[in-house]
């Protein structure tokens, strides 16, 4: 009986929203010149009148070469880098402090439970891989959040890729623990240093999170200012964070 | 299509919240909802065309992209996830400790 | 300066991260920072704002401080204030979640840009379900998450319905396109649904009662600052963003609220739960009031909210100090004249007794209600302080005249004492002039419901600026 | 200025009474006593027709001095003055002895502010002032009050809150909040269905206070259980607050004039019918279940009861017989009350219970509190040549002349009633046997007794020479226009004139001495009664068994008390009656289970439960589009 209900609620739930979605633009037809994206792709936010632009006063910007390109308003080749940590930065911001609280949330609950023991000895196998892995691993996440701004990639998956390091080490090595205080060090320092550089930006541009650097020849690796930095920061960050998640979550449950 | 296929899912993510009796299944079933909102998105800046990756091939700037802010978005709502499933997965591993089973109907003490 | 406000908090709360010793200083600094750079700015009465990296709006992110939202982010941050300097006992290794919520709300109060409005929400969810699984209370903290959860995707869905009607996220620039038509609708729905959560409505509110009543530091926490921030983002959402629609379902879904709200704080038993329910329906009021979308009634509804809070801190002040004090409640304020009297008038306003603000903000609202012809909206408010005048004398009668078993005093730390006290007379102090009041709330409303000049404001406003 | 600063005035001091009171609690009562009385002697120097408009609180709050405000301050104030003073002794007993003055005091200042108010709202404010001071004291002394004082907070917020609903429906409607303006607006109003809904509205707020019928169930506990003394001032002055309310929306509101187009019966229109009618329902009530009663003070709760229904009688027929003959009770009942509850305050202050079973024989040990309790349940009952009979005469005579035989059937039957139930009391408390264990209770203290043989003494006077108060009401009357060329008293013959005949109250009064002289020879010539043990006899030596147990031992010479049971024949006869007060603890309970399937659907629940609600609030927020 439950089940009924519950699949009769779904379905009209799924109705609902199936409804709903006919007030948007049909899949994969959408119009990008009515979005603000545009102007992220063309790289023009800066000379845009947005007043004009909302009204629909403007022309869609024209086609114009990007790649290679210096001194524009932003300088990284992928945009969605760009949008994460140059045009939206203030979300990625939030987005850490999620993860950090999350941490933080995950420590203060599980403080004073103890850590789980599987009471076997590992895997030849794993214990050897893991040996040859490990440094490849965590080079694959440097490189990842290192050319965040080039290719698709950034702090998070790096970041999440150098945890993924940390828990292969847990699950090769019974005795291995993680040294937390260093973790929340090498995490909470991160995090100032996030902020530190958007209030570097608010004294030298004016605005929080304010890209202060030079924004270089699109494609390059040293360019698009400050977001490389940011990158680098957030992949710090969200290693070493993910990696005090695990080692909190890996503990045992009575 | 995709669209349909993401309500769909979030409509399962509902169905596993409504129905199971598991504290830790009501977890996964909110993760599943948030899977298919991210799904959902990303959909939304779908269309036909490039990654927005300028590159030695796509070089020039036209409409010609798939939307990146869904994208942007979506890697936020991600970790956002991230955090509330280590979250709801540490206070599980509590609510095991305290109420000696994650089941509903076994839990004890919860009751008052 | 206005970006300060919420980085600040998140710099020490990482800073607190690997400097342990000095949290809670750092807590007490940055509330009393905030509140210095909130005075400092007292209402602006334009609208100004802080585009994030020097992006403009509609691209960038873009803090919006108006009247409104000055008035909202000053009442969060002085609340913080109190919070930060209550004993260390009570928050001890909370300290950076506290700070993280701080920074956390007023982000939310301040954003104009609605994926951002998510971020934070989110935010304060996990720092919320974390000061609520203090004392053990997991269950009920995890329920409040799935909860939160399942709020947060519905609220990131009607963003995206926004972003995908309009193109953007940003609320000033939502606002002067316009949403229409179902678009509209599946939006205020969807919006409902995700902020009802936080802001209590029926029947989205089952997680109060547990997390309000699992520990002493939620409820001041949630109860006060954070609930002030969601029913001001609801009028700035449907005042200032939708125009004013999608209310009439809120105005049904509040009303029910209330008086939900009201029976169950009734029946409910324990001290703190009590509360929570009745905060639950006072919610429910304001929210009635936001419903109807006047100038008149948004400034009513948030008198209200500000008596309210102020009467819930000093309630839940009290009561979580003596919960977690003694065995038995029953006499327990004859051990402690001051927080019973500070309690009492507390709970006195938010009946709407005569001598204490409750009064004014509920005479005014039943005032204002009829003069709109809103003929059920004042019975159910009456109804529901009938109910309430039951239960608060119950309480008052039983903490103050029961029998008492014996027990060790315990030390009233000072600075409860001291809040409580202070707080209690400023109830006072508004019933004599509720203009100390009604004059901000004043500006708050006029500032949600002028979506012109919110709208020429964020876009007027050159290029960065502090 | 000086007459909206009087309440104010005593509000504050009240705060500085709380803090002399903590320091030496004789001291603050004292002080009290000083302030009540600088008061009453304050509201004679007040000119009528003063009026005054303060811009206090950001409120327009208005004042005004009429003949209504002041008769209905004096009753008051009479009323507290004389339990000020009794308490200055009285309150040695008490435990919170300084919240006990402040709150007093603030109940004054409260009471005085709702007969001085000119708008509504004003009315309404320092009507909860003092209300919420009462609901504070009344759980000081006994146990059982903290649960009494919840209904009794919960119906006076029902009342009061119908009151504010009525308030602001009218001001909407009207533009004003003025009493005279409301009066004016409904005159020129057509709409009878609207204007019945604010009568009836305002009214609740006096139903509920004065103990009316539907929400009259308060009383019996509150009365009963509240500080002895405070009893007095519930009884005595709290419900002519809601007697204030009925004269405010009978005639100050010209509801004859307002509702002519409703008469039903006689010239009384409907809404002035229902509130008779309901006036009618509570004297039953309020006689019978008077005469249930062991416990003395929800005894006299009951007859409060009944008495409300007496003056809501006589004001409601807004005939001037009726109107002056229910004004002049409302002082007879205040003053009588007051005393009777201060006779129990004095007895229980004495013997520490209140069960009248339990009692007996106190007529020899406290000869004056039983004066002061006969003379005043003479009064009460409506017997000359107290001052309570004339009240009720007039009633009566109202009844008679409007034609209203059911109305004045009923009447008369709780004032037979009434004969049973004050005699109950008397017989059980003061009369009858002296249990052993009150050998050594003395009389009460002067301090005590002397603000019971004063209000005596005022109400022997006036059932006497009744012409001073008749005249002020007789004001009051020209004031409203209720038949203002209709003459009532007329002092110079000595009479009081009625429909059917007059009253001559000094000849009355001279019979009766007469009579009572007679009596009191005769008695003093019969041998005196011998006084017999009803304790078994093993329980002290020498006592020899008495005839009347026919040599069997009595272990419980409670239940053989003849006050036990008393009425036990007549009670049975609606010993099934369908009980009022079952109905609304049957509602009270439905509103728990109410809030308890609340709770156990909306919040306490798991998260599946959760995420149903917010669906099926999705859905129907879809379905219904509001």
């Amino acid at each position: 009986m439950r089940r009924f209900f519950a699949i009769l609620i779904s379905a009209a739930f799924v109705y609902v929203m199936l409804s709903f979605i006919t007030t948007l633009e049909p899949f994969g037809k959408i119009d990008l010149s009515r979005r603000v994206s545009v102007h992220y792709l063309a790289k023009d936010v800066n000379t845009v009148d947005s007043r004009k632009w909302i009204e629909g006063n403007l022309q869609v910007p024209s086609e114009r070469r990007i790649y290679g390109e210096s001194n524009l308003e932003d300088g990284s080749a992928n945009v969605v880098t760009s949008i994460v940590v140059n045009y939206r930065s203030f979300d990625t911001l939030g987005e850490v402090t999620v993860l950090l609280a999350a941490a933080i949330g995950v420590g203060t609950i599980l403080r004073g439970s103890r850590r789980m023991k599987y009471r076997r000895e590992p895997n030849f196998i794993l214990k050897v891989s893991t040996g040859i892995l490990l440094p490849l691993i965590l080079m694959f996440g440097v490189y990842i959040f290192v050319h965040g701004h080039l290719s698709p990639g950034g702090g998070f998956p790096g970041g999440t890729v150098i945890a993924a390091a940390i828990l292969l080490l847990y699950l090769s090595n019974e005795e291995f623990t993680l040294n937390e205080g260093r973790a929340k060090l090498l995490e909470g320092s991160m995090g100032a240093l996030y902020v530190l550089v958007g209030l570097i930006g608010l004294l030298t541009g004016g605005a929080f999170l304010y890209n202060f650097l030079s924004t270089g020849r699109v494609g390059d690796l040293f360019s698009a200012g400050v977001v490389p930095v940011v990158y680098i920061i957030i992949g710090l960050k969200v290693g070493s964070e993910l990696s005090g998640v695990i080692s909190e979550i890996h503990r045992k449950g009575e | 299509m995709i669209y349909v296929i993401s309500i769909l899912l979030a409509g399962i993510g509902i169905y596993g919240l409504l129905t199971q009796k598991n504290l830790f299944k009501h977890l996964v079933s909110l993760t599943i909802i948030d899977t298919a909102v991210n799904l959902f998105i990303i959909a939304l800046g779908y269309r036909e065309g490039d990654a927005p990756i300028y590159t030695d091939r796509v070089m020039n700037f036209s409409l010609n992209f798939v939307d990146p802010l869904p994208q942007a978005l979506v890697l936020t709502a991600i970790v956002i996830g991230v955090g509330v499933l280590a979250l709801g997965a540490s206070l599980l591993v509590r609510i095991k400790e305290k109420h000696s089973s994650l089941d509903l109907e076994e839990m004890k003490g919860v009751k008052e | 300066m206005i970006s300060l406000l919420v980085a600040v908090p998140l710099l020490a709360a990482f800073v607190s991260l690997f400097w342990k010793k000095a949290s809670d200083v750092l807590f007490s600094l940055v509330a009393l920072f905030n509140v210095i750079v909130v005075l400092s700015k007292w209402f602006p009465g334009v609208v100004e704002i802080h585009a994030m990296g020097n992006w403009k709006p509609p691209f960038g992110i873009n803090l919006v401080l108006d009247d409104a939202s000055f008035y909202a982010a000053l009442i969060v941050n002085l609340i913080f204030l109190m919070v930060s300097s209550l004993p260390v006992e009570t928050k001890k290794g909370y300290e950076t979640s506290l700070m993280l919520l701080l920074g956390a709300t007023n982000g939310f109060v301040l954003t104009g840009d609605l994926f951002n409005s998510f971020v934070f929400m989110e935010i304060i969810t996990i720092t919320a379900v974390t000061t609520a699984a203090k004392r053990e209370n997991f269950y009920n903290a995890y329920k409040y998450l799935i909860l939160g959860g399942i709020a947060g995707s519905f609220y990131l869905l009607a963003t995206i319905f926004a972003y995908g009607a309009t193109g953007s996220l940003n609320m000033a620039h939502i606002a002067m396109v316009g949403l229409s038509g179902s678009s509209l609708l599946a939006v205020t729905m969807l919006y409902t649904i995700g902020l009802g959560v936080e802001a209590k409505l029926f029947p989205l509110n089952g997680w109060v009662p547990g997390v309000y009543g699992g520990n002493e530091v939620s409820p001041i926490v949630l109860g006060t600052a954070v609930s002030f921030a969601a029913l001001y983002m609801l009028g700035r959402l449907f005042g200032t963003v939708f125009h004013g629609s999608g209310l009439n379902t809120l105005y049904v879904l509040s009303l029910v609220t209330i008086l939900t709200g009201e029976m169950a704080a009734l029946r409910e038993s324990r001290l703190l739960r009590t509360f929570a329910y009745s905060s639950v329906a006072q919610a429910g009021v304001v929210a009635a009031m936001i419903s109807k979308g006047t100038e008149n009634a948004l400034n009513l509804a948030y008198f209200h909210l500000t008596n309210d809070v102020i009467a819930k801190f000093v309630i839940f002040l009290v009561a979580g100090f003596l919960v977690y004090s003694y065995r038995d409640l029953n006499g327990v304020f004859r051990k402690h004249k001051l927080l019973g009297i500070s309690f009492s008038m507390a709970t006195f306003s938010l009946v709407g007794f005569p001598m204490f603000a409750g009064f004014q903000s509920k005479i005014r609202m039943i005032m204002e209600a009829f003069s709109t012809k809103d003929f059920l909206f004042p019975a159910v408010l009456l109804i529901a302080t009938a109910i309430e005048v039951g239960y608060v004398i119950r309480w008052n009668v039983r903490l103050w005249f029961e029998e008492e078993t014996f027990e060790e005093r315990s030390k009233v730390p000072l600075t409860i004492g001291f809040f409580s006290f202070a707080l209690a007379i400023l109830l006072v102090v508004v019933f004599l002039q509720p203009d100390v009041f009604l004059e901000g709330t004043q500006k708050m409303a006029k500032a949600l419901l002028d979506t012109e000049s919110y709208v020429n404001g964020v876009f007027s406003a050159v290029k960065g600026g502090m | 200025m000086a007459l909206g600063l009087l309440p104010l005035v005593l509000l504050t001091l009240s705060i500085f009474i709380y803090l002399v009171s903590k320091m030496s609690w004789k001291m603050g009562a004292l002080l009290n006593f000083l302030a009540g009385l600088f008061t009453i002697l304050y509201v004679f120097t007040l000119k009528v027709g003063t009026f005054e408009k303060l811009d206090l609180f950001g409120l327009n709050i208005q004042f005004e001095w009429t003949n209504v405000s002041f008769y209905f301050s004096f009753v008051s104030l009479l009323v507290i003055v004389s339990v000020m003073l009794f308490s200055t002794k009285w309150l040695e007993t008490q435990k919170y002895r300084a919240s006990y003055n402040m709150f007093l005091l603030m109940v004054t200042a409260g009471s005085l502010g709702v007969f001085m108010a000119a708008d509504l709202i004003t009315l309404y404010v320092f009507w909860e002032i003092a209300v919420l001071s009462s609901l504070l004291i009344v759980p000081m002394e006994k146990k059982e009050a903290r649960k009494a004082v919840v209904v009794y907070a919960v119906m006076s917020a029902v009342g009061t809150y119908a009151f504010l609903y009525g308030t602001f429906l009218a001001y909407q409607r009207y533009g004003t909040l003025n009493i005279h303006g409301i009066a004016q607006g409904m005159l020129n109003d057509t709409s009878i269905g609207f204007k019945m809904a604010v009568f009836l509205l305002l009214s609740a707020a006096g139903i509920a206070k004065s103990g009316i019928f539907p929400l009259h169930i308060w009383l019996r506990e509150t009365h009963g259980l509240a500080p002895n003394a405070f009893s007095s001032v519930l009884s005595g002055q709290f419900i002519k607050l809601g007697n204030y309310i009925f004269l405010l929306v009978l005639s100050v509101i010209p509801s004859l004039k307002v509702f002519s187009e409703v008469t039903v019966y006689s010239g009384i229109p409907l809404p002035n019918y229902i509130l008779i009618a309901l006036g009618n329902v509570s004297i039953v009530i309020g006689t019978l279940m008077a005469i249930k009663q062991d416990d003395m003070k929800m005894l006299m709760a009951y007859s409060s009861v009944a008495n409300g229904g007496y003056i809501l009688i006589g004001i409601g027929t807004m005939d001037p017989l009726g109107f002056e003959g229910g004004m002049f009770h409302i002082f007879n009942h205040a003053v009588a009350s007051a005393v009777i509850f201060m006779a129990f305050a004095a007895v229980i202050y004495r013997t520490k219970t209140q069960k009248i079973s339990e009692m007996g024989g106190l007529i020899h040990k406290m000869p004056v509190t039983f004066l002061v309790y006969l003379f005043s349940i003479i009064s009460l009952a409506g017997i000359p040549p107290m001052s309570g009979f004339i009240s009720k005469w007039m009633i009566y005579q109202a009844l008679v002349r409007k034609g209203m035989f059911i109305t004045a059937f009923l009447a008369f039957f709780g004032s037979i009633g009434s004969f049973l139930y004050v005699f109950r009391p008397l017989a059980g408390v003061f009369l009858g046997q002296l249990p052993r264990k009150y050998r050594d209770v003395k009389e009460a203290p002067a301090v005590m007794l002397t603000p019971m043989v004063l209000l005596v003494l005022i109400s022997f006077f006036l059932g006497v020479w009744p012409f001073p108060i008749l005249q002020a009401i007789e004001k009051i009357r020209v004031d409203l226009d209720v038949a203002p060329s209709f003459k009532i008293s007329d002092p110079e013959n000595w009479l009081v004139k009625g429909f059917a005949g007059s009253w001559n109250p000094v000849l009355v009064f001279g019979l009766f001495l007469v009579g009572f002289i007679v009596a009191y020879i005769l008695y003093s010539l019969f041998p005196r009664p011998k006084k017999v043990d009803l304790l078994a006899p093993h329980r002290e030596e020498g006592t020899p068994i008495n005839i009347y147990t026919g040599g069997e031992f009595i272990y419980n010479p409670d239940l053989y008390h003849y006050n036990t049971k008393f009425y036990a024949g007549f009670e049975r006869m609606y010993e099934k009656h369908p009980s009022w007060e079952k109905l609304l603890k049957m509602f009270g309970k439905l509103f728990h289970d109410a809030g308890e399937w609340i709770h156990s659907w909306f919040f306490e629940p798991s998260s599946s439960a959760y995420t149903f609600w917010v669906v099926v609030t999705l859905l129907l927020v879809f379905w219904v589009r509001w």
